[in-house]
C-alpha cells in the first residue's frame, strides 16, 4: 500500500472539525473502508505507545482526535486562562449567519461554510445563544434556528434591527448558490434524519467533482440577479 | 471586426508602462518612446472592463506620455517655455521614481505569493475546544460585541475564489474625434466647468472614454478648454475657455478616427 | 521534569484554534519558557522523524498543528474550501506594499501603486490581513494600515523579520537604465519638417487610410510591427 495513506489519514483527521467516517475516509484515501479502520488501529496504537498527549479515537460518527483525559487539567488551566475561552473564529462567523440570516436551517449554515456545522450549531444552542424557532415545511421539516433573547441582550441589542447594517453588501455568488443548494438538498433529497447525516450535507455542497480543479467553479451569475436573500424566502 | 481579448489584466497605469518598458528590455537601445506611448494607447483600448475610477487613472499617464513625445517631436528652436521644459522633465523622473517603486513591489508580492503558495499546501488544526471543555468557558462571547458579529458575517459570505472566464466581445464602437468634438462643442459652452468624469460617465466603452479624452486635447490644444487637474491621478477639470457659440466649422481640421 | 509537561502541550496545542505563544503555554505548564520551546522542538523533531501527517511549527508568534504540506492533495478534497483563497496580485502588491511600508494610509499605498485601492484594502482588511494600527497625526487623521498575525499565518512566517528584506528588490540599474531610455526626451529623433504637429496622439493612434473600408477594424499588432512613426515620417 502507498505509505502515504496513514500520513494522509493523519493529516485529514487533524484538520476535521468534527468526527470523520470511515466511509469517506476510505473514498478521500481511495483504499476500502476495511483497510482504513486497520490504519487508524494502527496509529492510535502508537499514539498510545508513544504516550502522546492526543488520541485517536473512533466516536458516534467516525474518528477525531482528542486530548488525552489524563491531560484535562492543563487544558481546563488553558481554557479558564481565557485565551482559548472564546468563540473560535469559525464559531463566531455560524453565529454571525444565523443572526443575520435568521431563520435558518443547518445545512444552509453549512453550505455558506462550507463545512459540517453539527459541532458548532449544537455549542451555540447549548450556550443558550441560538435556538429553534420554526420548522421548515417541506418534506424534511428540518429544524430553522434564530438567535435568542438572551444572546441580544448579552450584545446590548432591543431587537435584531439594531444589528449593524450590512445593507451595503452583498454576498458573492457562490453564497447565494450555496444557499440556494442548502435548501433544496433539505427539501428534496434529504427525507428524513438530516440530524443524523453529516456527510450528506458535506457531500451535496460540493458543486461537481472539483477534486481535480479545486478553482473551478461554475457560474452563479444568473443567481445573483435575483437578489441574494432568493434562498432563503423561496 | 471584433475580437477576442486576451491582454492580461494590467493592475494599473504603472503596471502596464513597466512590462510595455522592460519586455523590450533585451535590446535597450530599441526601446522607443512612441513605441510604448502607442502600445499605451492600444492597452488601453483594448481592456475589457470599464471601470471610469481605473481607465481615468491610464489616461492621467497616457497624457503624461503623449506630453512626453510630443516635446520630443517639437523643434529645438520653438519658442518653449523653459519653466515647462523642466516641469516636464521632472514629471519624466517622478515616473520613473514611481515605475522603480512599483517595480520593487511587484517583485516583493512575488515573493509573497511564492510564500503563501507553500503556506496553503499545510493547513492549520481549528477544530478548537472539546465539548466538554467549551462547559468550563465563563463566557463565549468574550470581548466579542455586535461588529465583530458583523465582520464575521461579512468574512462568511465573502465569495470563495472563482475561475473567471472573460471571453467577452468587445462591440466595435463608431466613434470618431471628429463627432466627439462636435458633442463637446455642443456641452461644453453650456456646462461651463466640467470634470472628466462627469463628461464620461454614461459611457461603457472604454474607447469611447478614450476618443473623448483625445477629443479634449484637440479642444485644449486649439486653446477652447483650459484643463486642471488639482490632485494626482484625481479627476481632471474642464473648463470652457472659448467663445459661447462657436461652431464646429470655426475648428481648424480634426483628424478622424475610427474605432 | 514533570513527564506530563511534553504530553501537556501537545494536549493544549491540539485544541487551540490559532498559534498558541510560548509564554501562555509556559504560563500553564509551569516551566520556563526556554524549556518550553526545547520541548516543542522535540516535539517537532519526534513527528518529522516519525513521518507523522501532521507538523508542529512555529508562525506567528506562536506554536500550532497544521498538515504536512507534501498531503495537500488529500487534505484538499477533504476541506471543502480547498486551499485558502488564492490572492490576486493587487492583494499581494498592496499586502507587500503594507508588510514593508507599515504604518501606511490608504493614499500613500495607492500613490504607489497608481490606482484607486479603496476595494482591495476593503478586503484584506475584511479577511484579517491587515488593520488599522494607527492614525495619521495630520489634519485628516487617515487610517494607517499594518499586517497581523493573520497575515504571518497566511504567509506561514513566524515574525515580519523572515520577509525577504526590501533592498533585495529594489531594481538594478539595467531596469533603471532601460526605464530612463524608454521615457527618454531625446531633441535628436525630431523628425525633420514637422512643425504644424498638431494632433500627434491621435495620428498615431490612427490605422492607416481607413476610410476606404469604414467597417474593417485595423490590426493594432500590424501598426506596432511596423513601428509607430511611419505616419509622420512617410
Amino acid at each position: 500500500m502507498n505509505p502515504e495513506i496513514p500520513r494522509a489519514l493523519e493529516a485529514i483527521l487533524l484538520v476535521a472539525d468534527s468526527p470523520v467516517g470511515t466511509e469517506l475516509l476510505a473514498e478521500i484515501v481511495e483504499v476500502t473502508e476495511a483497510e482504513v479502520e486497520a490504519l487508524l488501529a494502527d496509529l492510535a496504537e502508537s499514539y498510545a505507545t508513544q504516550q502522546r498527549g492526543f488520541q485517536l479515537v473512533r466516536v458516534a460518527g467516525g474518528w477525531r482526535y482528542q486530548t488525552h483525559p489524563d491531560l484535562a487539567p492543563y487544558v481546563e488551566r488553558f481554557v479558564l486562562d481565557g485565551q482559548a475561552a472564546k468563540l473560535s473564529a469559525a464559531a463566531l462567523e455560524t453565529l454571525a449567519i444565523v443572526a443575520y440570516k435568521q431563520p435558518i436551517s443547518r445545512a444552509q449554515i453549512a453550505a455558506i461554510r462550507g463545512v459540517s456545522v453539527d459541532g458548532v450549531v449544537r455549542t451555540l444552542e447549548q450556550r443558550g445563544y441560538i435556538g429553534e424557532v420554526a420548522r421548515d415545511p417541506g418534506p424534511g421539516q428540518a429544524v430553522l434556528f434564530g438567535t435568542t433573547p438572551s444572546f441580544l441582550e448579552r450584545m446590548g441589542l432591543d431587537s435584531l434591527a439594531q444589528l449593524p447594517s450590512i445593507a451595503d453588501f452583498v454576498p458573492g455568488a457562490d453564497v447565494v448558490e450555496a444557499l440556494e443548494h442548502g435548501l433544496r438538498v433539505e427539501i428534496s433529497e434529504i427525507p428524513v434524519g438530516i440530524d443524523d447525516n453529516e456527510s450528506v450535507e458535506v457531500v451535496t455542497v460540493e458543486p461537481a467533482p472539483s477534486v481535480a480543479e479545486p478553482d473551478e467553479r461554475p457560474s452563479y451569475d444568473e443567481l445573483l440577479d435575483d437578489g441574494p436573500d432568493t434562498g432563503f424566502t423561496g | 471586426m471584433p475580437y477576442e481579448v486576451q491582454t492580461p489584466v494590467y493592475e494599473g497605469p504603472f503596471d502596464l508602462l513597466l512590462h510595455l518598458i522592460l519586455r523590450e528590455q533585451v535590446d535597450l537601445y530599441e526601446i522607443s518612446l512612441s513605441r510604448i506611448v502607442d502600445a499605451y494607447l492600444i492597452e488601453i483600448e483594448r481592456m475589457d472592463t470599464l471601470d471610469l475610477e481605473i481607465t481615468t487613472e491610464f489616461l492621467l499617464i497616457a497624457a503624461t506620455l503623449v506630453e512626453l513625445k510630443c516635446k520630443r517631436l517639437l523643434p529645438e528652436d520653438a519658442d518653449v517655455d523653459l519653466d515647462d521644459e523642466f516641469a516636464l522633465w521632472e514629471e519624466r523622473d517622478l515616473l520613473i521614481a514611481r515605475l522603480l517603486d512599483c517595480k520593487t513591489f511587484k517583485d516583493a508580492a512575488q515573493v509573497l505569493g511564492e510564500l503563501a503558495g507553500v503556506a496553503s499546501l499545510s493547513h492549520p488544526r481549528t477544530a478548537g475546544l472539546e465539548d466538554q471543555f467549551l462547559e468550563l468557558a465563563p463566557d463565549l462571547l468574550a470581548g466579542i460585541d455586535v461588529d465583530d458579529l458583523r465582520s464575521a458575517y461579512l468574512r462568511a459570505m465573502t465569495p470563495r475564489p472563482k475561475a473567471v472566464v472573460s471571453i467577452e466581445h468587445i462591440h466595435s464602437v463608431r466613434v470618431s474625434v471628429t463627432e466627439a468634438v462636435e458633442e463637446l462643442v455642443d456641452e461644453l459652452p453650456r456646462l461651463g466647468r466640467v470634470s472628466f468624469r462627469r463628461l464620461t460617465e454614461d459611457f461603457v466603452e472604454r474607447l469611447e472614454v478614450v476618443i473623448r479624452f483625445l477629443a479634449v486635447l484637440e479642444l485644449f490644444k486649439q486653446g477652447f478648454v483650459d484643463l486642471d487637474q488639482p490632485r494626482a491621478f484625481g479627476d481632471i477639470e474642464i473648463v470652457w475657455v472659448g467663445s459661447p457659440a462657436l461652431h464646429v466649422a470655426d475648428l481648424a481640421g480634426i483628424d478622424s478616427y475610427d474605432g
